[in-house]
């Protein structure tokens, strides 16, 4: 059976190793840390300028001097720091924030990443994506396989305008966690319930099909 | 050095039709509200602003753009303002959209005498077009130029009357970068202290950066996506 | 995130003959003493060293230096080192000299990501030879490149468990930037307090920035210049 | 009579306007400091990191974390603020200080001055001048007309290596005051009892006299 969002998440999650720093975009990646495993340890940066940041605050205590990149109340952990946006961006352009994980409308084999811009229809800006996808070594996208229409958004090639070109690692969606490399996507695990061929064919780029395909443990 | 004025009348003398204006905040975090509204009062037009965030429908500078007072805006991101989104699909404002990170830097470059540097962000996308690309470290990079502006107009915390602020958790934002990068800066504080009731090491931005200072007369703060959890 | 190590020779380690490293402090302000005392110790050779100064005669990097330690020094100021001056004009050592504003801007640049980015300073003299010129706002700039380093080692008055550190008045100087542009940075500090004591408002390094931190054994902190004026 | 040291600081402090930032330069510059006109306010920067540097301190209160780019022990007014190197140098580059006050070795007929070093002999490095003068838009050079040689360090073109090209303004020596304008020394004033001949003399660059050439007030 497809994930939900939350499946997404847990699934994400997995990747998490102790001691990284982590920015979560807006959407899915949000929920990633909630689901943080076990015994390690990770600190969430938010580009607008906070490391540190905390569960959302109690009801009645919340600050408007305090939110994350997605605009949404928030509190700080023990040890947090605050600090400007060039400070906030100097971390991850300089490549201090051990993953990324962000939303997409499209993906390609190549590693491009879209998700800002449907030309003359949806136009809200980049906001801080063009920065993360540009300088982080390891970004991994949350997104569904296909859109409303039921076309595939994992592509050979991006229609819509880039974010960002060859930078994607990794894509966790509803279906599949599928790794890009030499230009393809590898198949690397599969939804429970989910059969390799539903994968296939919802996949519009080119993938790659290891003989075994196991399920991904949530 | 006393940078105080009475009050945002005073703050905001000088600021004329076409000129660029830098507006801190981020969202609604942080954005210098009594100068916003004071703008639209004064009723100058024409403006480029260069602000991160676009306002909402009401309130920030979605107020500058329901009065039609703005003719261009340089931002990161806009997505929260229905009136900004009609206006510029119908071609009556300007909109030239930076990654969040290089508008940051280019504000910090232009108060700084950086007037350009390479970054990798948008390289390969329309942010890239005309500009020009090296390699470094086995990546591309595109040329980005510095941003001043007129007037830059910043919200800060506490601030004293030598034009020292110091800024609130993730009200500091983009307010420090701008404050340097302003022919004249304007700092509108919530609590406007004497010289030396600030702790010299805890100053975010010093007062060099500050040209005015003033209280702001009141804070709504509002709250774009209040989000809680039950106790 | 726990940063913290035990002491010295546990927050050296891994620090080799013909590394580059960072050193923090202004003449002996704000500079790391214990982890240079103990690179003595350690007899790593050949390092290249990028500090604002070298030190003097018998304390700071003038320690290094007379242990013939260092193969280059990259700095703006070297003034006041007999020994320095001497291995330098004999050519045993090699010496990278860089206006002051230009190698903070290039520590920062390196830690923020920022390749290269043009600058005035320097141009039209030796500094400027072989570097690309280029006209901004009718004034020749020179593009400066970005610095590195495989470590580097700064000196704090605070820092907390996760690495957050805050400076005490002048000895921030080159701290902060270097702190961000070592492959490893290394914190030293008068005072080590828990994750949750240092207001996150204040903190001048955050935590991201530092892998390991510890709190120094001992800080002569040795005056340069003792001016004082009498009551 | 020529000035001594304090006479040329005296001299520069006259420049001062009310309101400026101001930065100090090792040597005779520090000594401006001292002798501020009454009714206007300046704020020292020095760019190790401090704005609003106060006097030395008293015997016994020195703090070694609070110096001066001379290195000196000093103290901090009320309203300071203590920054990073890239923050002082970001005031410097980007023209908030006003006027920047700063010694010489030479300095030339178009503005050029050499301050750094002498080859082969003394190479202590430029540590920030040449930010300084490549940035500020006013910049005054305290220093002697001559050196101990006896010859002119006011010249045609800097023998010794470059700080900086066509930046100086103006020149105020034991002697004289000079302005530097479409590539000539301006007489402008001179030093109590000093004749123009005497400085005709101990200046090698070319030299504009007005008719008259009023004294210093000190």
């Amino acid at each position: 059976m497809a994930l939900d969002k939350v499946g997404i998440a847990k699934r994400i999650a997995q990747e998490l190793r102790d001691g990284w720093y982590v920015n979560l975009g807006i959407g899915i990646p949000t929920l990633v840390a909630n689901y943080i495993p076990e015994g390690i340890e990770v600190e969430f940066q938010s580009e607008n300028g906070i490391l540190g940041m905390g569960a959302f605050p109690f009801e009645g205590e919340e600050d408007a001097d305090l939110i994350n990149a997605g605009k949404q109340t928030i509190t700080a952990r023990k040890g947090a720091s605050f600090f400007d946006s060039a400070t906030s961006f100097a971390m991850i352009r300089g490549q201090h924030v051990q993953l990324t994980v962000l939303g997409a409308m499209e993906v390609s084999q190549n590693g491009d990443i879209a998700n800002w811009k449907i030309p003359g229809k949806m136009v809200k800006g980049m906001g801080g994506a063009m920065d993360l996808v540009a300088s982080a070594e390891n970004i991994i996208v949350a997104m569904m396989h296909s859109n409303k229409a039921g076309e595939s958004k994992i592509l050979s090639k991006c229609t819509l305008p880039l974010t960002g070109v060859g930078c994607v690692k990794k894509v966790v969606t509803e279906l599949a966690v599928l790794e890009i490399k030499d230009g393809k996507f590898h198949l690397i695990e599969r939804a429970p319930g989910v059969s390799v061929e539903e994968i296939i064919s919802k996949t519009e780029g080119e993938l790659v099909i290891p003989n075994n395909v196991p399920e991904m443990v949530l | 050095m006393n940078k105080v004025v009475k009050n945002v009348e005073e703050a905001l003398v000088g600021i004329k039709d076409d000129m660029t204006l830098m507006l801190g905040g981020f969202g609604l975090c942080g954005i210098p509200e009594n100068s916003i509204a004071h703008l639209v009062k004064m009723g100058v037009k024409n403006l480029t602003c260069i602000s991160n965030n676009a306002g909402v429908d009401g309130f920030g500078l979605g107020l500058l753009l329901e009065s039609k007072q703005v003719k261009k805006m340089i931002s990161s991101y806009v997505g929260e303002n229905d009136e900004f989104e009609r206006q510029m699909l119908s071609g009556e404002l300007e909109v030239d959209l930076i990654p969040q990170g290089s508008l940051a830097e280019r504000c910090r470059a232009g108060g700084a005498g950086i007037p350009a540097f390479y970054t990798p962000a948008g390289y390969g996308t329309e942010v890239a077009e005309g500009k020009e690309v090296r390699i470094y470290n086995g990546k591309p990079h595109i040329l980005e130029e510095a941003l001043t502006a007129d007037f830059a107009i910043v919200k800060a915390w506490k601030g004293d009357t030598e034009g020292n602020l110091i800024f609130k958790a993730t009200a500091r934002n983009f307010n420090p970068m701008m404050a340097t990068a302003g022919r004249i800066t304007i700092a509108e504080v919530e609590e406007l202290v004497e010289a030396g009731e600030l702790n010299p090491n805890d100053i975010h931005t010093p007062g060099i950066f500050v040209q005015r200072i003033f209280k702001g007369e009141k804070f709504e703060k509002r709250i774009e996506q209040r989000t809680v959890r039950q106790k």
